[in-house]
């Protein structure tokens, strides 16, 4: 398998009027082609960050990317000078919003939103770009594509513009394709159907994709590989299978609880289970386990020192001092 | 579209009558057109109760108002003091397109004399919008991209100071600088009142010189204001996530900004250029009396420091109903840029 | 990476809650992370020391004194500001002109900010007819440029207003005409945003809850809902300081301003520019203190707008 | 692209009224070059060859800092317009440099010895010259006179003033040269005030008999039939006014050729037009800048034109009492010091005055007996104290013996030196213990009606401050009638200030007084007993001032015709 991004000791800081907060601390992983890698996390766990990092997206003031590597096809994409990067954004890497009521331009028509990357990268004409887009957009699921082509953001409903951001993301047939959110602002029903489509998408085009989303039910059926991210730290990583069946981080055990269960046993009238607490600000200097203040299993070493993460199965890593399934201290 | 405008067309209808209304008392009651007539002594009480009859003054207000509005055509008047009306009136009123006679230059027409100064105005007016708009956009542009940097923070101050000036200041300290000092030092140097040298006569050339301390002057106000609107607009559009989508398509920064950014920054722009054009039509009353300028500003000044009411009254109307003319084709043209807008 | 999205750092930031902190004390940083609110304050401060400190240096007789002999004298060690047409210092006659001007500044607000407020709030709270009416009011009173309203209103009123006696001093009555019409031609503005405030406001649980105890209107409005809109009015009526500060200086300028002996910053302008060219100290130095005063209180102004809103949380310049 | 639309919009809005403006006809050929001239204006003739300065025009440049608001003689007050009346109109009779009338459209001026002022009084004859023509050829004859007369008279035309006319009974006009004039009684002012201004029958008859009024008529804003030695050419509202020189004119054509009006909009653009040489005459000029203009070679004529500037006393019962007592209005006399306001403010190009008449032919009318009051605080003072007034609080201000202050309102309108004055009286008149409370108005609030509630008309100012005349150049005034007191019943009178049975008996007399020996013989009198009374206290002679280029020759001036000999001006080589 082929690697085709690899981050390195990422670490990300934000200089904001509270004090330095450090959004990203030294993350490292991977991404393979043609597969689906979904990060999970609550807000402000720094998986928007890490994405943002890799298309230099990250404001700067007063986002500052401190260290670590980016790689993409071997290239570290933090050296790169800023023409190289405009065309890989787009061209070799395409990005799906969150909000698809905000994340298209008001004021300008759909087909050019569509367009005017092929045109920048692939030196399209005006004509030959319409051709792509319409296509694209049936590609996407929008019916009448050249009709709708002369529309404005306005006209689509929400789900409607998710097909087409994705369509514009995928204008240019990248190699990753990232999905920040995509669908957290959609209805259930839309949600579950730009699910397949990337699905659909994916077998179709061939890329990778990483998903990211606080909601561990959409990407169940969709990821390879799943990354649990809290407070700038990856906690936990594995194959999508394993997660679910063996969660070996605190966090990932809670966030899973917090789900609701269809096939639950115990009937409806279950409390879902929430996380007490806050995650921890950022700014403050953190000595231990940035969990340890809101977790079950915390013993007094997680106060004292933050746990690496511990290869704790076969491809599955967790950063705990305790083995969650035992509930007993790891003896490192 | 259409029947949007009617309805606003018919919303402005109580509009307007409000506003005559309250102007109109407001008017009457600002002192006596007839008190000196201009002149150095005292109207002859015999005269001043004469003139007061033949030009109504001495009608209660609420009738001096109808007068204004419909005329007095259907009804007669007393000329001659004798207490019985037997004169016909022969005012139509404004509803019917007569704003009347002035009482400072007695019999003239009020649109005649609005007329013979609008275009100055608009001389004086339309050039310094367009400069305006074009100036701010370009400066508050520039200052947004360049957020934090020394040229932003200069242009900021500068707009800052600029926006906090009286234009008689900024008037004042032109002239003196440009008109007075150039003189005394010997360079080329600049009119400072009037709109042509009489010796040259009105050439367009002449013109041309009278304008620019007028329009450098109104200039610097508003184009402080507006830069500062545009800046922040340019910054609030920059932080939107469709620009961050463009940028994430890969378009270069140029592009970003002429076509993504530019566009919704500018288009509220609009809004306040349309509020303002109204405002531009009084010609800023200041900036013509202290350059002379023969506009409608200083004719405002003029004919409200002799109470002539039917010249003022002309004047506001007309604005007022610029204002509002200029509110319905401000939506329009915003509705016509901005796709998410539909009236109906 | 200049200019990217500047969303995703509020978002990141409103992500990272500063839990230390209070809104206040938030505020209050903002604030004075703001450098140009922070130098405007500092001006404003130094501005009024020189108007109401000056008074214990010199007294109003000295602001008053006329010397025909020293008429239109240049700044000199003696004036340093120089003397006017009667032979009066100027220097003392910007301070006690200025604190006319500040006065009329601040009190023109007064009844601006009540004005406004009241047709807001009752607007925006009783909505239906009322708000029609008054809406239709306030469109009308917009409709009419400003400077041209307030023109025809300070003849309106410009008879003769008896002087008045405050704090063992007196005034040109012209003084309270000034206040009033500033504040009659430009309440309009903060009535919209009061009434927008109200009109949002208004069907929030707190206030459903007020009215389901029994409260009286009176008080849900003055109790309830408008200290809820307090920042926009604070921020507006900062704003509207320099407005009317201005405003005062435009219509003296013109000659229907504070009528003598009462100096103000702008009265003292008036025809000047009969002297652009042989005393221009009689117009640089009472317009120059308006320029600052002006400038200070829109930087304040500025800053306390950003610092009460959160969106602003990085524009600190 | 749609920006583009919108400015493309502008670009016909700038063209459109770019071509509004300069479409009227162009007054001067294109100059050469486009600098401002102002640069050497003077060196301009000189670079000039001599045959071209042949052709050039002459023309003489008027800075003027109000313009007029009509040119018809009868629907205007102002002094800006009313001084033009000899450039394109005629009077009856003129005014010359010691304003002394002389015959203009008569053969001579009535009186009893030639027969022309009947002798009880009551009927005057004028007889017209033969060769007096209008601009345009008509000849201007008696039924110009009547036509003037009549329209004066019909309501419908609503003239601003119809005095002195209504004193007439009648006017006929037995015969194309002979004009009469029947009075009810005897009229003394009348050589001073009639057929100043005699309208174009020929012209007006056609707009009255078509419109019922001639307010409406062109003429009026555009009087280019006339019979002075101008006629107007062009007015441009705002900027400019241009005479051109009448070639039908009876007395002689002028020898320049145009007569241009600038509206400059201050005097200090005034100034700055005369020292720069774009202007060659100013007038109204601030006295502050008058050593400027002789410094720079310009010269400047004092002329009397009647006014004074002057405290009117207000001694109606609604005024506070103290005004009402004579002794305090003698130490208000001797308080200030007018010596002072005249030399320092004034920059000594006037002096003090004592009564309203001292303006008028060389004081003639004014007593000799009078004794000028003297600046002397200390002396004032003491009449205070004897009047009862002592400053028992030690604030400075004295009280009466009720302990109430001594608070006097002045009120004055809003002009510059008005303003000053009234600040420099408020400091001399608190160093003898009055509080001298100062209030000002613009005119047309301060002049407003008894139902205005005018400040002067409703009595609420003590002392009221501003230049005035009689009906000047005759003596006469109606100020102190009795019947012209304000009130409910008379809101139109203006006697503001307050009715005194001699004083009255006084002008009631002097109108009808025929004889000019006895008539003079009774304003010693009245200004005797208003000076001694304080009833009116003068501040300063208030001449016209005018500025005039140097180069001008047979420039004179006269206080009630200024331009009377304008066609004989002409520029030195």
């Amino acid at each position: 398998m082929e690697t085709i991004l690899k981050i390195e000791n990422l670490e990300v800081k934000f200089h904001t009027l509270g004090g330095v907060v450090n959004a990203v601390n030294g993350i490292s992983y991977s991404v393979e082609a043609g597969k689906t890698l979904g990060i999970v996390g609550e807000s402000g766990c720094g998986k928007s960050v890490s994405m943002l990092s890799v298309m230099r997206l990250i404001p700067n003031p007063p986002g500052e990317i401190t260290g670590g590597r980016i790689l993409f096809k071997g290239q570290n994409l933090l050296e790169v000078s800023e023409e190289k990067m405009e065309h890989i954004r787009g061209a070799e890497i395409g990005m799906v919003f969150q909000d698809p009521m905000t994340s298209l331009n008001p004021v300008l028509t759909i087909g050019r939103q569509i367009g005017e990357a092929m045109m920048v990268h692939n030196g399209f004409s005006r004509e030959q770009a319409e051709k792509r887009t319409i296509e694209l957009l049936n590609l996407v699921g929008i019916a009448n594509p050249d009709q709708r082509i002369k529309e404005y953001p306005h006209q689509f409903s929400g789900g409607m513009r998710q097909r087409v951001g994705i369509a514009m993301a995928l204008a240019c047939e990248p190699d990753i394709l990232i999905a920040d959110e995509p669908t957290t602002a959609l209805d259930v029903t839309i949600q579950a159907q730009i699910v397949e489509l990337t699905k659909r998408l994916q077998a179709e085009l061939g890329m990778a994709v990483i998903w990211i989303t606080h909601d561990l039910g959409v990407i169940a059926d969709l990821a390879d590989r799943m990354i649990v991210m809290y407070a700038g730290y990856i906690v936990e990583e594995a194959d999508v299978f394993d997660l679910y069946e063996k969660p070996s981080h605190p966090y990932t055990l809670s966030l899973l609880r917090s789900l609701p269960r269809v096939d639950s046993s115990r009937g409806g009238g279950e409390r879902l289970a929430t996380i007490p607490g806050f995650p921890p600000d950022g700014v403050t200097i953190m000595l231990g386990c940035p969990f340890a203040p809101r977790c079950n299993f915390v013993v007094d070493r997680c106060r004292l020192e933050n746990p690496p993460l511990i290869m704790v199965n076969n491809d599955h890593k967790a950063a705990c001092w305790v083995d969650v399934n035992t509930g007993k201290e790891r003896s490192l | 579209m259409t029947r949007y405008i009617i309805r606003r067309i018919l919303q402005a209808i109580p509009l307007l009558f409000i506003i005559s209304v309250l102007l109109f008392v407001l008017m009457i009651n600002t002192g006596d057109p007839l008190s000196t007539m201009g002149g150095r002594r005292v109207t002859r009480p015999e005269d001043r109760e004469r003139l007061s009859r033949q030009l109504g003054l001495d009608q209660p207000i609420y009738k001096q108002y109808l007068f204004w509005l419909i005329g007095n055509d259907w009804t007669k008047v007393d000329l001659d003091g004798d207490g019985t009306a037997e004169t016909q009136g022969t005012r139509k009123g404004i509803l019917r397109g007569d704003f009347g006679t002035s009482m400072v230059q007695r019999g003239k027409e009020v649109t005649d004399i609005i007329l013979d100064r609008l275009p100055n105005t608009l001389l004086l007016m339309i050039p310094t919008e367009i400069i305006v708009i074009a100036l701010s956009l370009a400066v508050g542009v520039y200052s947004a991209l360049r957020q934090y940097s020394a040229t932003d923070h200069i242009i900021t101050g500068l707009s800052f100071i600029g926006y906090s000036m009286p234009i008689f200041f900024i008037a004042l300290v032109s002239m003196y600088i440009f008109g007075v000092n150039f003189k005394a030092w010997g360079l080329p140097y600049l009119p400072t009142v009037g709109m042509f040298d009489p010796k040259v006569g009105k050439t367009t050339g002449q013109v041309i010189q009278h304008m620019i301390l007028p329009i450098f002057s109104l200039t610097v106000i508003t184009a402080a204001g507006y830069s500062r609107f545009v800046r922040s607009q340019m910054l609030e559009v920059i932080s939107e996530d469709y620009i961050r989508t463009a940028r994430a398509k890969g378009l270069p920064n140029r592009m970003v900004i002429t076509g993504h950014a530019l566009k919704n920054a500018a288009l509220p722009l609009v809004t306040i250029v349309g509020l303002d054009v109204p405002l531009l039509l009084g010609g800023a009353v200041v900036t013509e009396s202290i350059f002379a300028w023969p506009g409608m500003g200083r004719l405002f000044i003029d004919h409200l420091s002799r109470s002539d009411t039917p010249v003022v009254m002309g004047i506001l109307m007309m604005i007022s109903v610029a204002v509002i003319l200029s509110q319905l084709i401000t939506d329009i043209i915003y509705a016509w840029l901005d796709p998410r807008i539909r009236y109906s | 990476m200049m200019g990217t999205a500047e969303s995703d750092v509020i978002k990141i930031q409103e992500e990272f809650k500063t839990e230390a902190l209070t809104p206040g004390q938030l505020m209050r940083m903002r604030f004075v992370r703001h450098k140009m609110a922070v130098f405007g304050l500092i001006m404003l401060v130094i501005l009024i020391l020189y108007s109401f400190g000056g008074a214990f240096i010199f007294t109003e007789a000295e602001a008053n004194f006329t010397n025909t002999k020293l008429r239109l004298n240049p700044p000199s060690a003696e004036n340093p500001f120089g003397t006017d047409t009667v032979g009066r210092d100027i220097l003392i006659r910007t301070i006690y002109g200025g604190q006319i001007s500040l006065l009329i500044g601040l009190a023109a607000v007064v009844v601006e900010v009540v004005l406004g407020v009241l047709i807001g709030a009752i607007a925006g709270y009783y909505g239906g007819w009322i708000d029609g009416l008054l809406m239709r009011f306030t469109e009308a009173m917009f409709n009419i440029p400003q400077l041209f309203l307030l023109l025809v209103m300070a003849k309106f009123f410009g008879g003769s207003v008896p002087d008045i006696n405050l704090f063992g001093r007196q005034f040109s009555g012209s003084v309270v005409v000034i206040i009033v019409i500033i504040g009659l031609t430009s309440w309009m503005y903060l009535a919209r945003i009061v009434r927008a405030n109200f009109l949002s406001l208004k069907e929030r649980e707190f206030v459903l809850a007020a009215h389901t105890t029994g409260t009286s209107n009176f008080s849900i409005i003055f109790q309830h809902i408008l200290p809820n809109s307090i920042a926009p009015i604070i921020v507006s009526g900062t704003l509207s300081v320099a407005n009317a500060i201005l405003s005062e200086a435009y219509i003296s300028f013109l000659g229907l301003g504070v009528k003598p002996p009462t100096a103000t910053w702008g009265n003292m302008l008036e025809g000047a520019y009969n002297y652009v060219e042989t005393a221009p100290w009689l117009w640089i130095f009472p317009g120059l203190l308006i320029v600052l005063t002006v400038l200070s209180i829109n930087f304040v102004g500025d800053g306390l707008r950003d610092a009460v809103d959160p969106h602003a949380l990085v524009d600190a310049g | 692209m749609k920006i583009k639309l919108w400015l493309t919009l502008m670009t016909i809005l700038i063209v459109f009224s770019m071509v509004m403006t300069s479409c009227s006809p162009a007054a001067t050929p294109e100059p050469a070059a486009e600098q401002p001239s102002a640069e050497q204006p003077m060196e301009e003739p000189a670079a000039e060859t001599p045959m071209e300065e042949a052709m050039e025009p002459k023309v003489v440049t008027f800075a003027w800092t109000q313009e007029p608001d009509s040119l018809h003689p009868f629907y205007t007050n102002m002094w800006f317009s009313a001084t033009l009346q000899q450039l394109y109109l005629c009077w009856a009779w003129e005014y010359d440099d010691q304003n002394i009338a002389y015959p203009n459209l008569v053969e001579e001026i009535p009186s009893v010895e030639n027969g022309g002022i009947s002798d009880d009084g009551l009927t005057i004859t004028l007889t017209l010259r033969d060769d007096i023509v209008w601009s345009d050829g008509t000849p201007l004859t008696s039924a110009d006179f009547k036509f003037t007369y009549d329209m004066l008279m019909d309501d419908a035309n609503s003239v601003n003033s119809k005095y002195p006319y209504d004193a007439l009974t009648s006017v006929e006009a037995p015969d194309e040269r002979t004009v009469v004039m029947n009075f009810p009684e005897p009229f003394a002012a009348w050589e001073a005030n009639f057929w100043r201004g005699i309208l174009p029958k020929h012209i007006l008859q056609p707009v009255y008999d078509a419109e019922g009024s001639m307010m409406g008529a062109d003429w009026n804003m555009n009087p280019t039939v006339g019979c002075g030695p101008y006629v107007l050419d062009e007015w441009e509202s705002g900027s400019y006014m241009r005479f051109t020189k009448n070639e039908n004119y009876w007395k002689g054509i002028a020898k320049i050729d145009d007569v241009f009006l600038q509206f400059v909009p201050d005097d200090a653009a005034q100034t700055a037009a005369l020292l720069a040489g774009d202007a060659d005459l100013g007038t109204f000029i601030p006295a502050s800048d008058v050593p400027t203009f002789q410094d720079a070679g310009l010269t400047v004529f004092t002329v009397d034109s009647g006014y004074a500037e002057g405290w009117f006393i207000n001694f109606r019962e609604m005024a506070s009492p103290a005004i009402r007592d004579v002794e305090v209005r003698q130490a208000i006399a001797m308080a200030l010091d007018r010596q002072a306001i005249s030399d320092d403010l004034l920059l000594g190009l006037t002096h003090p005055i004592e009564t309203l008449w001292d303006p008028i032919a060389g004081g003639a009318y004014v007593s000799p007996d009078i004794v000028p009051w003297e600046y002397n605080p200390e002396a004032a003072k003491t009449k205070l104290e004897n009047a009862g007034y002592v400053d028992s609080d030690g604030d400075g201000i004295r009280e009466d013996l009720d302990g109430n202050p001594l608070v006097l309102v002045h009120g004055t309108t809003i002009r510059e030196i008005r303003q000053d004055i009234q600040a420099v009286a408020q400091q001399q008149l608190r160093e003898i213990g009055i509080d001298l409370a100062i209030e000002s108005q613009d005119s047309d609030i301060f002049f407003g009606g008894y139902a205005d509630g005018a400040p002067p008309a409703i009595g609420e100012q003590d002392i009221m401050e501003w230049s005035d005349s009689t009906y000047f150049p005759d003596p006469d005034t109606d100020y102190w009638l009795c019947d012209q007191l304000p009130s409910e019943e008379n809101p139109y009178g203006y006697n503001y200030y307050g009715c005194d049975e001699a004083l009255d008996a006084l002008f009631q007399a002097q109108l009808v007084e025929t004889d000019p020996a006895a008539r003079q013989a009774i304003f010693h009198e009245i200004t005797k007993y208003m000076h001694d009374n304080v009833l009116w206290y003068g501040i300063y002679s208030d001449p016209d001032l005018w500025v005039v280029n140097s180069n001008l020759t047979g420039v004179k001036f006269s206080g009630v015709t200024p331009f009377y000999n304008i066609w004989e001006w002409d520029f030195a080589n």
